[in-house]
């Protein structure tokens, strides 16, 4: 396959996808198909320019072969390769959930005909933000990824949803408006928003001016990635959406600004030092996050909660500025993606079977339904960094790193990661307790074990969604070989900006 | 170095200004009005960032140095439908709220004003 | 040394037959019930097996060893080897383990639920304690390590039906992982130090310094957590709420050693570090004396136990933790030791529980005389326990005292405490069988026939092990130097059943007498206790933690997390204005030179403009508002015309036109005027809004000064021709940046399918009830509580 | 859930559109509805005209589906909510969708075809008394770009337009 093919699909395919659905929403059934048939052939060409880039470094296709700085270019390197590949196994899981949803419930929110091009067209918002050199390509990405999720989110649009519509809407369209301005500073400064070229630019700036520059797009993605104190939208948005909905949204949503935040701040404004600002705010908000968590009373915001504070995990070895620090972001990054989807899947299948996610409602969920127990433990140790789960594996490499570079501050910032891992599994044990533990406060309803043939059907195809996240977690386990190799290779294309330069505008190209 | 542009400069602070004090309302509708400001105001920064005016960008008619820088004002019309999309989702959504509330104001969520009232959840007993 | 091949294969195979017989049981259990813990005693069996057969080959000095890489990048490797402390600890766990297991098919036979989850983790336990003792790596044994903390979780908690339960397996989870992520960071701080992860290569090149002192406190506040000793010790005794078998192996035998463990394998090479002695034997003597005296106030036999076994993990931590290698062989053999005796005893309290009822010794009475079978097991188990010939028990404490009368920095106060604790240890092993088998007048007695026999057995074997290898102590000593010889040789000591007439023996006779009068002189030594005043225990001060941290993120996240939009929205602009703004106005300035204008024409729009946005800011009737906004966007498209870009300023008038559309549609439905905000907000947020204002008036100043010129510009003039025609604009859209294009159109027409599915949604809702779309909100349910209260 | 929830009393509601609001025809101004079908084909031609010479001057998809879009607007205002269902050739859903595949098509017929991301071709059609035409490939694109921006307008004017959608409308769009 052709570098134009790999690179293009995983943006145009699921365009056509959900533009097919858009003509075929009467049927239900065909739009179905053809969701799962694209997000099949994208997995498929994930795994292929994963292994392509491996072999042979970036990938470049510059579209309509216009070269920079005239057109766009798309560039996948191993790191947005890997976040691609992980990105799409998860819209598969949480698809095959939201199709179980669907035709258990009948629910207003999986109204196909929304639903499915809408998705599709989220994924093609995240592959072209993976997958862009171009700094107002990125933009448009997220504005591609952001307005499919608005319209995710108030599916079905109650009085819960309505409000955390306009709460989440509000808080994104400030930052993306915020995000078009900084472009305009950049594009005023440099004379090209092309991400190659910027890399060289920013460089020729004066300090102070670069500073400004690093700092406002740190702030504006910041609040895309829910960074302390910018997170506060998310906590009161994510929950109230349907549980596929907001499991995608909160593996996949926040992690793509991570990305952004990386590849921005690695391409143009590279460090030598420890980023001490960014340390700060790494702690911060593993701190925050996590004390959020403790003392909620809701599943979903436990959840959405701890998502805040491992953010900070990912901050924090960017914070470092060096080749280790960025493998244990990488690693976190793919071990949250998977995690984090598969407690919100496992608690939309606890939601289903007592109506409710009020830790109140849940108890006893170990004895009435052991699979969703045993589903919901695994990452939830996995999220507390208990190993040899995947969230260890993170985990050791950030503290790794943190114990290698030998710096005061970093250690602290290290001490703190240990601390949040342990207060992040008391939240999870606190869930444990209440949820799963003890009596069950009523009588389960007929739904929760399915009454019809098809009902249970569709019941365990939502289960086996979510044991499917969830064993993806604990394949990241048992691949931490070849996988920390890779996070390793990957960080090192991180910090290689000439490469990154060579590969997009031509071997030895002017600045 | 070119000297600064102060008037286009004050609008986009204008703009900027109003549009925050809109935005830090309670009212949904005056927030998207706040939206709208900010998006004028974004797009003159793009417009600022493209260089002093000069002739429409047409090949053949005028010269790249006398032309007005063409990129900017191609983002900027990216954006304005941008802003446009996301104005219609939001007002969409006041109407839900005048549908299901009566008005489009955006209410507080109230979980955490109760999480942790108590002292549930402690290592001993959490029910 | 290379790996040895054949090992590789037979430990890996050991360790996945835990694995695989663990899934096999709790697959037969639904069957056969607790019978399939037979099966999973197969593993731990073999495991036994195995390290018998490597016994004499390891303990003359030539340890296996294999190779496994799980990680690279991170070093993560899992390394095993066998060497003298590993094949004890090994002995123990497989011994123990296999017993217990055989134990539970007797005692959890009545049981009805849980036994699935049950039989797979007692077994899954026993394969991570293995891997634990065997692996060489740090990373691999802290992974081992921390799977025994979870299958601990799980078997505490058990069914999780009542608070007891819960809190205690929370408990246990939280402090043993806390301390375990100190020592994780200690473990990575230590390997960086030595530059290796291998444990014998550590051992072999002890670091030194600051960050190894470091790593010794950390890697020693996990040590000590998990062998329950002071100031976490707590969650031991709250952990006795589990099952019998349970507390037998994981709480006595097994689990609890594993802190020991890796204290005794660091030792050797960490001892001379600073803070390591001081913190092993003031905490290990502290513990001893601490669990001894609490122990004597129990009136529950397993709790007594606890305490007891607390105690005894105080002492073994002074021993093995010492550093020098009479106190390592001593303590060697008490380790042998208390895993048996410690064992037989938990199970005897075990038999007694499941037969009578009760395990509190002030409703007990007759045992004795009804199951005197048991009562001798018992009597077998507190022999070693006490200290008396011809015990294990017993070779370990002489030569514990002989370590300390040897003359040493600090072994006086050391040599004192353990006397003492000896003291109170006689004083409870009394305590136990007075508690467990005497008669006592006036209590109806419960055990209704005698256990049997294949209950009572593995206590017995057990209980018979302590005596039997204490008359074998060169067996004993050849165990025991297995490790003790990781230390060099001053003056060769062994253990022996008779070292004539020394000071040990004498301290032997004193810890007897006493024990036995402290034990005749309860009432009075209770009595005593009540008057002492109450001090703050451990157990509170965890609690306080707990309730602090909660109340910290209680008040943080009601403070913050205040759920208002414009809340919210204000943070995010203080921290543009107060982060990236602060940098600009202080490292950038002000530009230097300025133009008023373009051209005089944008100052006469700008006035308009300025004018309008007053207007939208200040009009409440929202028709008018609207309106104004309309002249700002049309003002805007004027300016974008003068500065050269029709096709914008085509677009935003076009644009403007259909939002004011789809403005006045929405409004007509709204409240005609907004109400006016609380007056109170006003002043911030009009000054939040002046400082963005000032904050992008000064940023657009700055760049129009700093303009670069583009670098496309003249690229796309030359291009364009080719493409399809002059506009360059209009190229840009659908040529040379379609693909922005694409992704524009398609939030277009995402918006479009959105506003639908909003607005349009109302009629499907119409007639379904609500609840069985939407999670109720939280008010909805606080006043649905309300209302049952 | 009834009228009276829906619209609260204490709202006083302003009558901006009165045409707007009434649905039987004895209500509507026929004048108006009259003058705004007959200027609907010009503002369609208008539109086309946008479209076609964008290359060369201000115009483009998104302006012509704009004017397109505002010429369903005046429909609809003259002439109520029926009206603008007479002046649809096809749901809205439905013009979204041909858009969007257009333009998506557009890129992967490119990528196919020609192993180009959105590359453009122009061709030379010799087009008789009108002489030299140059037709780029681009158009499919703006002509998809211009049907989702036309789309859109139908959708809003559908949805936000109308008190009380009825079940019909709920059916077609979804």
């Amino acid at each position: 396959m052709s570098t134009t093919t790999l690179l293009s699909v995983p943006v145009v395919l699921p365009l056509i996808g959900a533009a097919l659905s858009l003509v075929l929403s009467p049927r239900p059934a065909v739009q179905r198909v053809l969701g799962l048939a694209v997000l099949t052939a994208v997995l498929l060409d994930a795994v292929w320019l994963l292994l392509r880039v491996d072999a042979a470094d970036r990938l470049v296709l510059h579209a309509g072969g216009h070269a920079p700085p005239l057109g766009i270019t798309l560039v996948a390197d191993r790191f947005s390769a890997l976040a691609l590949l992980v990105a799409v196994v998860v819209c598969l899981a949480v698809m095959l959930y939201a199709i179980g949803q669907g035709s258990a419930e009948k629910r207003i929110e999986n109204v196909p005909s929304v639903f499915h091009p809408t998705y599709l067209v989220l994924l093609a918002g995240i592959a072209l933000v993976l997958l862009t050199g171009d700094l107002f390509t990125l933009f448009v990405g997220f504005e591609v990824m952001l307005m499919a999720s608005y319209v995710l989110t108030t599916l079905g649009p109650t009085v819960e949803r309505v409000r955390a519509g306009m709460i989440y809407v509000s808080t994104s369209l400030t930052a993306t408006i915020l995000l078009l301005t900084t472009i305009g500073l950049v594009y005023a400064l440099t004379g090209t928003v092309n991400l190659a070229q910027l890399a060289d630019a920013v460089q020729q700036l004066p300090a102070g001016l670069r500073e400004f520059l690093g700092l406002i797009l740190l702030t504006v993605l910041g609040i895309k990635a829910a960074m302390v104190p910018l997170h506060w939208w998310l906590p009161d948005s994510y929950p109230a959406a349907p549980a596929p909905v907001t499991a995608v949204f909160a593996a996949l949503l926040t992690k793509v600004a991570v990305y952004a935040i990386v590849r921005t701040q690695t391409l143009l404004f590279p460090r030598d030092e420890p980023w001490v600002l960014l340390l700060v705010l790494a702690a911060v908000t593993m701190l925050v996050g996590v004390l959020g968590a403790l003392v909620q009373d809701d599943l979903n915001r436990v959840l959405s909660f701890t998502l805040v504070s491992h953010i900070g995990f990912m901050l924090f070895g960017l914070a470092m500025s060096s080749v280790a620090g960025l493998t244990g972001t990488i690693l976190y990054f793919v071990h949250h993606i998977t995690v984090q989807s598969a407690l919100f899947l496992v608690a939309g299948l606890a939601e289903r079977r007592r109506a409710s996610t009020a830790l109140s409602e849940l108890g006893g969920l170990a004895r009435s339904a052991p699979v969703v127990a045993v589903l919901f433990l695994v990452p939830a140790l996995s999220i507390g960094g208990i190993p040899p789960l995947a969230g260890f594996i993170g985990k050791l490499g950030l503290l790794q790193a943190a114990v290698g570079g030998a710096s005061a501050g970093v250690l602290v910032v290290a001490a703190v990661a240990l601390v949040t891992s342990l207060l992040t599994l008391a939240a999870m044990g606190r869930v444990w307790l209440m949820a799963f533990w003890g009596e069950s406060p009523r009588e389960e309803p007929d739904g929760g074990s399915g009454t019809t043939t098809a009902t249970r059907r569709a019941s365990g195809l939502m289960t086996t969604a979510a044991a499917l996240a969830v064993t993806a977690g604990v394949a990241l386990a048992a691949a931490a070989g070849p996988l920390s190799a890779y996070a390793g290779r990957a960080a090192d294309d991180l910090v290689d900006r000439e490469g990154y330069r060579a590969a997009v505008l031509g071997e030895g190209a002017a600045p | 170095m070119s000297a600064g542009n102060l008037t286009l400069s004050l609008l986009v602070g204008v703009l900027f200004a109003g549009g925050s004090y809109l935005l830090l309302q309670r009212s949904l509708l005056r927030v998207v009005l706040g939206f709208a400001l900010w998006g004028h105001a974004a797009n003159l920064v793009l417009l600022v960032a493209g260089g002093p005016a000069g002739h429409a960008p047409v090949a053949g008619e005028t010269t790249p140095e006398a032309a007005a820088d063409p990129l900017p004002e191609a983002m900027a019309v990216t954006a304005v439908v941008i802003t446009l999309a996301v104005t219609a989702l939001l007002l969409a959504l006041a109407d839900r709220s005048v549908t299901l509330r009566g008005d489009d104001d955006v209410p507080d969520a109230v979980e955490d004003a109760l999480a942790g009232g108590d002292d549930r959840g402690s290592m001993e007993e959490t029910r | 040394m290379p790996p040895d091949r054949g090992s590789l294969t037979l430990v890996a195979a050991l360790l996945l037959a835990h694995l695989v017989l663990a899934a096999a049981a709790a697959a037969l259990t639904p069957r056969v019930g607790s019978r399939a813990l037979l099966v999973g005693a197969l593993a731990p069996a073999a495991s036994f097996a195995w390290l018998v057969a490597a016994a004499p080959d390891v303990l003359a000095g030539r340890p296996r060893r294999s190779d496994w890489t799980w990680a690279e990048t991170l070093d993560l490797e899992v390394p095993l080897r066998l060497d003298g402390l590993s094949l004890l600890l090994g002995l123990v766990v497989t011994g123990v383990g296999t017993l217990v297991l055989l134990y539970g098919v007797h005692y959890f036979a009545d049981r009805r639920h849980g036994m699935v989850r049950t039989t797979a983790v007692l077994v899954l336990f026993a394969g991570a304690m293995l891997a634990l003792v065997l692996a060489d790596n740090v990373l691999a044994l802290y992974v081992a390590w921390e799977l025994t903390t979870v299958c601990s979780f799980l078997l505490i908690g058990d069914e999780g039906r009542d608070g007891e339960h819960r809190s205690a397996a929370l408990r246990a989870l939280l402090v043993t992982t806390g301390a375990g992520f100190a020592l994780l960071l200690g473990l990575l701080l230590l390997g960086d130090a030595a530059g290796t992860y291998r444990l014998s290569e550590i051992v072999a090149a002890p670091p030194t310094g600051a960050q190894a002192a470091t790593a010794v406190v950390l890697v020693l506040v996990g040590a000590l957590a998990k062998s329950a000793q002071v100031p976490f010790h707590p969650w031991l005794p709250a952990a006795m709420v589990a099952p019998t078998p349970v507390s037998a192996y994981l709480h006595a035998a097994a689990m609890v050693k594993a802190g020991i463990y890796l204290v005794a394998r660091l030792a050797p090479a960490l001892a001379e570090v600073l803070p390591w002695r001081p913190i092993v034997l003031a905490v290990g003597v502290a513990t001893m004396l601490l669990g001894g005296w609490r122990a004597l106030a129990q009136t529950d036999l397993k709790r007594l136990l606890a305490y007891g076994t607390i105690a005894q993990l105080g002492f073994l931590l002074v021993l093995l933790g010492a550093g020098t290698r009479t106190a390592a062989l001593a303590g060697a053999a008490m380790l042998l030791a208390h895993a048996a005796f410690k064992a037989t005893l938990f199970l005897v309290v075990g038999i007694i529980d499941h037969e009578a009822g009760t395990r509190d010794l002030r409703e007990l009475t007759g045992v004795g005389r009804r199951a005197p079978g048991l009562a001798v097991v018992a009597g077998l188990a507190c022999l070693s326990m006490a200290g008396l010939p011809p015990t294990i028990g017993y070779l370990g404490k002489e030569a514990a005292f002989e370590a300390f009368v040897e003359p040493g920095t600090g072994h006086g106060w050391v040599l004192a405490g353990i006397v003492a604790g000896s003291v109170l240890t006689v004083a409870y092993t009394l305590r136990f069988l007075w508690g467990a088998f005497a008669d006592r007048p006036g209590v109806e007695p419960r055990l209704e026939r005698r256990p049997p026999l294949s209950f009572v057995a593995p206590a017995a074997v057990l209980g018979a092990a302590g005596v039997v290898l204490g008359l074998l102590p060169s067996v004993v000593d050849a165990l025991a130097s297995g490790h003790a010889d990781a230390y060099p040789v001053e003056h060769s000591y062994h253990l022996a059943l008779w070292h004539g007439f020394s000071p040990p023996l004498f301290l032997s006779l004193v810890t007897l007498v006493a024990g036995a009068a402290l034990h005749l002189a309860r009432d009075r030594v209770d009595a005593a206790r009540g008057a002492v005043p109450p001090v703050p225990s451990a157990e509170g001060a965890q609690d306080g933690v707990a309730r602090g941290v909660l109340a910290a993120a209680g008040g943080l996240t009601r403070s913050t997390q205040v759920g208002s939009l414009p809340g919210y929205l204000l943070v995010v602009l203080l921290a543009v204005c107060l982060g990236p703004g602060g940098v600009l106005l202080v490292q950038v300035g002000l530009p230097e030179r300025y133009r008023a204008w373009d051209t005089p024409a944008q100052a006469l729009i700008g006035v308009a403009v300025v004018i309008a946005v007053v207007g939208v800011v200040r009009i409440h009737r929202r028709i008018v508002a609207v309106l104004v906004l309309s002249a700002v966007g049309y003002s805007v498209a004027l300016l974008f015309l003068l500065h050269g870009a029709p096709d914008l300023a085509l677009t935003q008038v076009l644009v403007e036109t259909v939002t004011l559309l789809v403005f006045v549609l929405v409004i007509r439905r709204m409240p005609a005027e907004v109400r006016h905000p609380p007056e109170v907000l006003r002043g911030v947020r009009a000054v939040v809004a002046l400082m963005v204002g000032a904050l992008a008036t000064l940023a657009t100043l700055t760049i129009s000064a700093r303009r670069v010129p583009s670098r496309s510009t003249e690229g796309y003039f030359a291009e364009a021709p080719a493409e399809g025609g002059p506009n360059v604009t209009n190229l840009i859209i659908s040529e040379f940046r379609a693909l922005d294009t694409l992704g524009e159109v398609t939030v277009l027409a995402i918006a479009s399918t959105g506003v639908a599915s909003l607005v349009l949604v109302t009629s499907r809702l119409r007639g379904t009830p609500r609840g069985g779309h939407d999670r109720p909100g939280r008010a909805e349910r606080e006043a649905e509580k309300e209302d049952a209260r | 859930m009834t009228d009276a929830h829906r619209r609260p009393a204490a709202a006083p509601r302003a009558r901006l559109l009165p045409a707007a609001d009434r649905q039987d025809a004895g209500e509507r101004s026929l004048q108006l509805e009259v003058l705004a079908r007959l200027a609907h084909p010009s503002i369609l031609v208008v539109a086309v005209y946008l479209l076609v010479v964008g290359t060369h001057h201000p115009g483009g998809g998104f302006a012509a589906g704009l004017v397109a879009g505002l010429g369903l607007v005046l429909r609809r205002l003259a002439g109520g909510p029926k009206e603008l269902t007479a002046a649809t050739p096809l749901p809205p859903g439905l013009l979204l969708g041909i858009g969007l595949l257009l333009v998506a098509g557009y890129a992967g017929t490119g990528v196919l075809v020609a192993g180009e991301l959105l590359a453009g071709a122009v061709w030379s059609v010799d087009a008789g008394f009108l002489g030299h035409v140059e037709i780029p490939s681009a158009l499919v694109f703006e002509l998809g770009v211009a049907l989702i921006v036309v789309g859109l307008t139908l959708d809003v004017l559908r949805t936000l337009g109308v008190d009380e959608p009825s079940e019909e409308d709920a059916e077609e769009t979804t």
